[in-house]
């Protein structure tokens, strides 16, 4: 196989995919971050803060812009990428949560999955036996898993960019690290997501989709790692298709009317923005129809699956303190504001 | 007649054949019920172990073997299957301690330990749909065969045996555990690429002791 | 047909595709624009900005961001989307600009289209009977197009984007009409572009794509619109596509080496992030191979033809002032900082 | 006998009707060469014009039928193809000027001038692969015809001929304008949608020619 081209993507070999995108990463914003390649975590270009809580993400490769996207001022202070969709080994973990301690302590926010969590507790295990104080807020907003105690429960999706955005503020304003766990608990409590697939995505060593769908099905209740959804469903408008993300999604937490939230259409990869914009309007009217009100938006590319086509809704039940906290100045490769 | 420090070498070069053959089929499985990249994973973690053998030092042991194919996957492999391997590698060296040689129950030994480390990682029971379904039946199988005095390439081989069977026995299930659980109902069909893999390892292992016992 | 669903796209009518998307936008961004819709154009939430340059882009949609995504502060004042891939009628391009005239002049950014070059020409005869100045820069920074006389020139594609930030930031700052124009001129004079891709895109209306490719195959010297391009090869490693697109690029302007550039790696819609920094990766080696500094970087999906997948390499030779200008605050949808 | 707003009206509806007929052709051909948009663009402007036909004021002439098509098309094609063809129409409806009645040179008139408006915005060539290819050999046909003494049913069915031939001609051109130059070479082997869709056009005003001599 070698330097051996297996799918009809920008890349040279399946094996260096993640280093060279990484690289090339780091040299485009080289005033945001800095790239270590051994092992491999991308980190602010100030890190360690000193005296700032430090917060590390990461997970699988092939989300982007999660989670190097959001490493910079008021965000996440380094991102650990693993293999395409697969969580990353303990040793670049541990090696970025020494990176960014500060002697604060360090958050690390780990997407609900058992691989995710395995490494990233390992990691704590052994930062822990160098003395760095660490906590990690599992992320679980997915309702299209059902939830048990017997099972590996729901999965990180959509309310993760969420969660580093408001938790990162919260560090960056000099938060303690339980302030900043207690955010993150907190937003990862009040936000729900549910996701869909118009067509699945090639792992560039798979070299075949993870599933296949005939030109009028969709997949309903798909994860990020192109796994298949719960269900199958014919090819409809996009005003149904919003319906049927964003009515579980209501009915979750559950959304009761009168509440303040911020709405999240997120494209899987290969969603072109002029139809993440159409699905917007008619989340939009259905939020209205149920007396719930928009105070912030996000719509975009943010939390992928590679080129899948698709879109999640996710929807963040807001107090002041988030609204506060979304507001705060971020400058991160894939949000900025305020600075 | 035990099995020393060249079988546990060999046993993990035949575990690099083997899931390297297997890489694509490993890989289709986890497509199937889950992300796929269970092949490519477990390859990467085995041919990084590979170059290490070399620099084993002289007079080490079944248990150092164990130990470093252990830390190398740990620090390799990634996923859910790279901690659960291992753990079960790293809990299996301690079983082994600083012997030279293992005999029947000492591998059973060294089975059962590796089994429940998997189980205090990932919680998982049997009946999950993962690779506990192929390390249970393994352990007991191993365990048994050793009770009644045979030798360590029939405690492995019905091991491997009991693994294989175990694998089958994953495609009826629903998911509990892992990725797969996330499908529901839809995992049911579709075997367990994880009890699959774990089914050649152990097929690697006593196929590694029949080649010991025969030379 | 009416309303059935004739591809595998979040779209209710194919005929609703443009009024339902900018409604959305338009919701989504409510702090930042405002929307129009008979005639359809979005505007600045504070235009007209008495004493400022106006300026008006537009041309058909399909390219998301691209324009309506650039509206906003230090940037564009309106946007005017036409049908996908239609450039708009004279009537919504006349009120865009009646909305913007603070007293100032209009500058028209042009993309050169003989749809576009028309529309834009008819609406700035109208603005003009109405006593408003209008100017317009007509944008033609495609290499794959070979230019003559006797041709309709090269089309504008990637340099549109940095067009519209410089011209935006000059005219937020103060600067005059013709100041503007020249910025926006000698900003066209400075940029090359060329694009690939790897897949076709499909115009709703239309239902099948624009061409086909085999497996193995790449589209070489695209333009925006799902046109097909110059040339047909084999599927190649990132690194010899990223070759293929930038070298005619640094050839054509000529860059001789010294000189400081912003490299702009964009994707056609559908190309996942990840891939784009690998190619981002060997850009900015070619550059450095040929001795050319990288003071200015932006990657990601920009300028789009729908849910194409590939991408188009840009580069702008920079002097102090756009350096400048670059960097000044901008608020918009798409593009954001300082702010 | 000379052509009256009936007539006009008539011509508008059949373009109104062969548009549609042939727009899938059209998004095909210019799929082609194009971006596909060409019949889309056109059947929109059409259907446009439709609605308002019936609030033409009584009194109303042929010219001002046409500056209502030209004004609609301008107002709702967008794209190269409606200004080129609101120009043409515009330009139609001055040579037109107030005549409730036009002969065959009033008609041939009407086409060169439309023909002149076209090459005046778009400064396409003959040969450049464009809707110009067509107008310009049916304004041509027209003006010979009318010198001739051909009616004026006479005189459009030879400006619609000499308009499809035109249109055909253009098949192994090399587009030099328009979308289709920038595919050089490739352009070559593919009939242009904008001669074919005014090839059309000009086929609906001979029909409504014979339609309104035969009534
Ligand atoms: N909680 C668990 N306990 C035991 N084994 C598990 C558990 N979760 C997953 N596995 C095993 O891991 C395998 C998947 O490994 P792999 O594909 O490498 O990781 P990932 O699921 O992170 O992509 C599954 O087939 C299953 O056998
Ligand atoms: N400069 C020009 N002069 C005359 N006709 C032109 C010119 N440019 C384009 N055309 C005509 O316009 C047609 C394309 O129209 P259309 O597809 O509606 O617009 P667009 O090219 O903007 O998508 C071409 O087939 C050609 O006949
Ligand atoms: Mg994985
Ligand atoms: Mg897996
Ligand atoms: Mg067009
Ligand atoms: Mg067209």
């Amino acid at each position: 196989m070698g330097k051996g081209i297996l799918v009809k993507k920008i890349i040279n070999d399946p094996k260096r995919v993640v280093d060279e995108s990484v690289a090339g990463f780091g040299l485009a914003h080289a005033d945001i971050v800095r790239v270590e390649m051994d092992p491999i975590y991308v980190v602010r270009v100030d890190a360690p803060v000193s005296g700032k809580v430090g917060i590390v993400s990461g997970g699988g490769s092939g989300h982007e812009p999660l989670h190097a996207g959001y490493v910079g001022f008021g965000m996440l202070d380094a991102a650990v990428p693993g293999a395409v969709f697969t969580s990353p080994t303990p040793d670049p973990i541990l090696a970025a949560t020494k990176a960014v301690d500060g002697g604060a302590g360090v958050l690390h926010i780990v997407k609900n999955y058992t691989g995710d969590v395995l490494n990233f507790e390992t990691a704590a295990d052994l930062a822990s036996a160098e003395d760095i104080t660490v906590r990690a807020v599992v992320i679980n907003d997915d309702v299209a898993v059902k939830d048990s105690l017997y099972t590996a429960g729901r999965r990180g999706v959509g309310g993760t960019v969420l969660v580093e955005k408001l938790a990162g503020a919260a560090a960056q304003r000099g938060d303690s690290l339980d302030d900043v766990a207690e955010i993150a608990e907190r937003v990862n409590a009040n936000v729900r997501s549910m996701g869909l697939a118009l067509t699945p995505c090639i792992v560039p060593h798979a070299g075949e989709p993870s599933f296949t769908l005939a030109e009028d099905e969709i997949e309903i209740g798909i994860g990020i790692h192109g796994e298949p959804g719960r269900e199958r469903i014919k090819l409809a408008p996009a005003d149904d298709l919003v319906d049927r993300l964003i009515d579980p999604v209501l009915d979750d937490l559950p959304f009761a009317g009168g509440e303040r939230v911020l709405l999240f259409v997120n494209g899987m990869g290969g969603t072109p923005l002029i139809e993440l914009y159409l699905a917007y309007r008619r989340a939009a009217e259905v939020l209205q129809g149920r007396n719930v009100t928009i105070s912030r938006s996000l719509v975009g590319n943010y939390i992928t699956s590679l080129e899948m086509q698709g879109m999640s809704i996710t929807v963040l039940r807001l107090d002041d303190e988030m609204i506060e906290l979304w507001d705060a100045p971020v400058q991160t490769a894939a949000l900025r504001w305020g600075r | 007649m035990g099995l020393d420090i060249t079988w546990a070498v060999d046993w993990v070069r035949r575990s690099a054949d083997v899931i390297a053959e297997h890489r694509v089929e490993l890989i289709k499985l986890d497509r199937e019920i889950g992300d796929g990249d269970h092949g490519e994973n477990m390859d990467r973690g085995f041919q990084a172990v590979l170059p290490k053998l070399d620099d084993l030092p002289a007079g080490s042991t079944p248990g150092d073997v164990l130990k470093l194919v252990a830390t190398t996957l740990i620090s390799t492999v990634g996923g859910a299957a790279g901690p659960l391997y291992g753990t079960a590698y790293l809990k299996g060296a301690v079983a082994a301690g600083s012997a030279t040689s293992l005999d029947g129950s000492a591998i059973a030994a060294v089975l059962t330990a590796a089994r429940d480390g998997i189980v205090l990682r990932g919680k998982a029971e049997s009946g999950d749909k993962t690779m506990v379904d192929a390390w249970t039946p393994a352990a007991e199988a191993a365990d048994a065969a050793a009770s009644n005095g045979s030798d360590v390439a029939a405690v492995l081989g019905a091991a491997a045996d009991a693994a294989a069977t175990g694998s089958d026995a994953t495609i009826p299930l629903v998911a509990r555990k892992g990725r797969a659980s996330y499908l529901g109902e839809r995992s049911a069909g579709h075997r367990d690429p994880g009890a699959q893999s774990s089914a050649l390892l152990l097929r690697a292992a006593a196929e590694a002791a029949s080649a010991a016992a025969g030379a």
